[in-house]
């Protein structure tokens, strides 16, 4: 099975938990990101992500297997939405179990760092005003 | 010599090329050549040097020749998260 | 509504998560620590965890509140297990939101270091041999 | 000058003076003194600089004096988590 998707609809988090779960684990990190009301002193209405789907479960994998080999952790995964998403709604979930915490914790951050840094994923931002465009950080 | 591809457009370059995708021969020597020639077609704002190159769904390298037969992609910044 | 406690019997994340979520969130890192079935080379039956009541709760939410002054922050809890637990148990939640994940990560860090430094709670180990013993670590 | 106070015990400590709390009078100067004559009573193995004390519900300094009616709690090394 797969250790990064892309998910169209919402997703159920606890189940996710559940799978890196045993025995052995001593410490979980995760970490969650939610769509905000406003980006950068906008006010945010909603949004879209739009995904290049296979390069982005590519990429996806290859970064939560990179992490797997750096840290001494157990099981990592990683589920980002796509599609429409309204403000509060989870957009992307990284769960880590290891033995203890200091590994548990940093590849959730290496993770979710390079997703987000890494992985073909573009936000297309809704706004008050009315107007809307895509994110393309520098 | 031209070969035969297929160019993806994702995010701010689909909305400004007006469409997904396209197929075309190309006689560009490298795939910097052709988003050069694609960005004066369109008028896409972003340079070369803030995207990212794809080939058949996996990154590549600029100085790449079009392949016949594949399907390229842009990347632009990408923002998830 | 304090933002530490003690549970003596299991409980619930979904439900402490939910209280974290409000449209200002953006990040959102949390950690659990489970009982594993070891603990410095031995193999670990199951534990019990002991508090000093009145000063665990105190300390704890003065914990939060430091982690609340330090960071970036828009709220944050921790519950602490305290009674038998056996392996696989939760015995340590910790929940952040934040605007950003720098500050999420930071803040979860420091309640979860801290807590094991500081808070009056002890680990009582039942091993497969038979034996058991207070944890009380240098 | 005596006077009465509560200490309680608490993981090893409970276990080795074979009860969770005691209430006595004690002529102790300070609440280090007041330890060390009740590790030479139980046999307690941790040494003061190993362990914190606590008065009334929070962290209080080994130099201070026990108070009448107070709850004293030697508090060993935590290993919450």
């Amino acid at each position: 099975m797969p250790r990064f998707q892309l998910a169209d609809t919402p997703f159920d988090t606890a189940s996710l938990r559940a799978q890196l779960l045993d025995a052995r684990v001593g410490g979980y990190a995760s970490f969650e990101g939610w769509v905000r009301d406003h980006n950068d002193g906008r006010v945010v209405h909603g949004l879209r992500y739009e995904s290049y789907t296979a390069l982005a479960e590519a990429e996806g994998e290859k970064i939560v297997d990179e992490a797997l080999a750096k840290f001494d952790v157990l099981d990592a995964l990683c589920v980002h939405r796509v599609g429409d998403l309204a403000i509060g709604e989870l957009a992307v979930w990284v769960g880590v179990s290891a033995a203890h915490r200091d590994a548990a914790f940093a590849a959730c951050r290496y993770i979710i760092d390079e997703v987000k840094s890494r992985v073909p994923i573009w936000k297309h931002e809704r706004y008050a005003e009315g107007d809307a465009g895509w994110l393309h950080p520098e | 010599m031209t070969v035969r591809v297929t160019v993806l457009y994702f995010a701010s370059l689909r909305d400004t090329a007006g469409m997904a995708s396209e197929s075309f021969d190309t006689a560009a020597p490298d795939l910097r050549v052709l988003y050069l020639e694609l960005r004066a077609r369109y008028g896409f704002e972003l340079p070369v040097d803030r995207l990212r190159v794809a080939v058949d769904g996996a990154f590549a390298r600029w100085d790449d020749a079009p392949r016949d037969g594949s399907e390229i992609a842009f990347i632009p910044p990408v923002s998830g998260g």
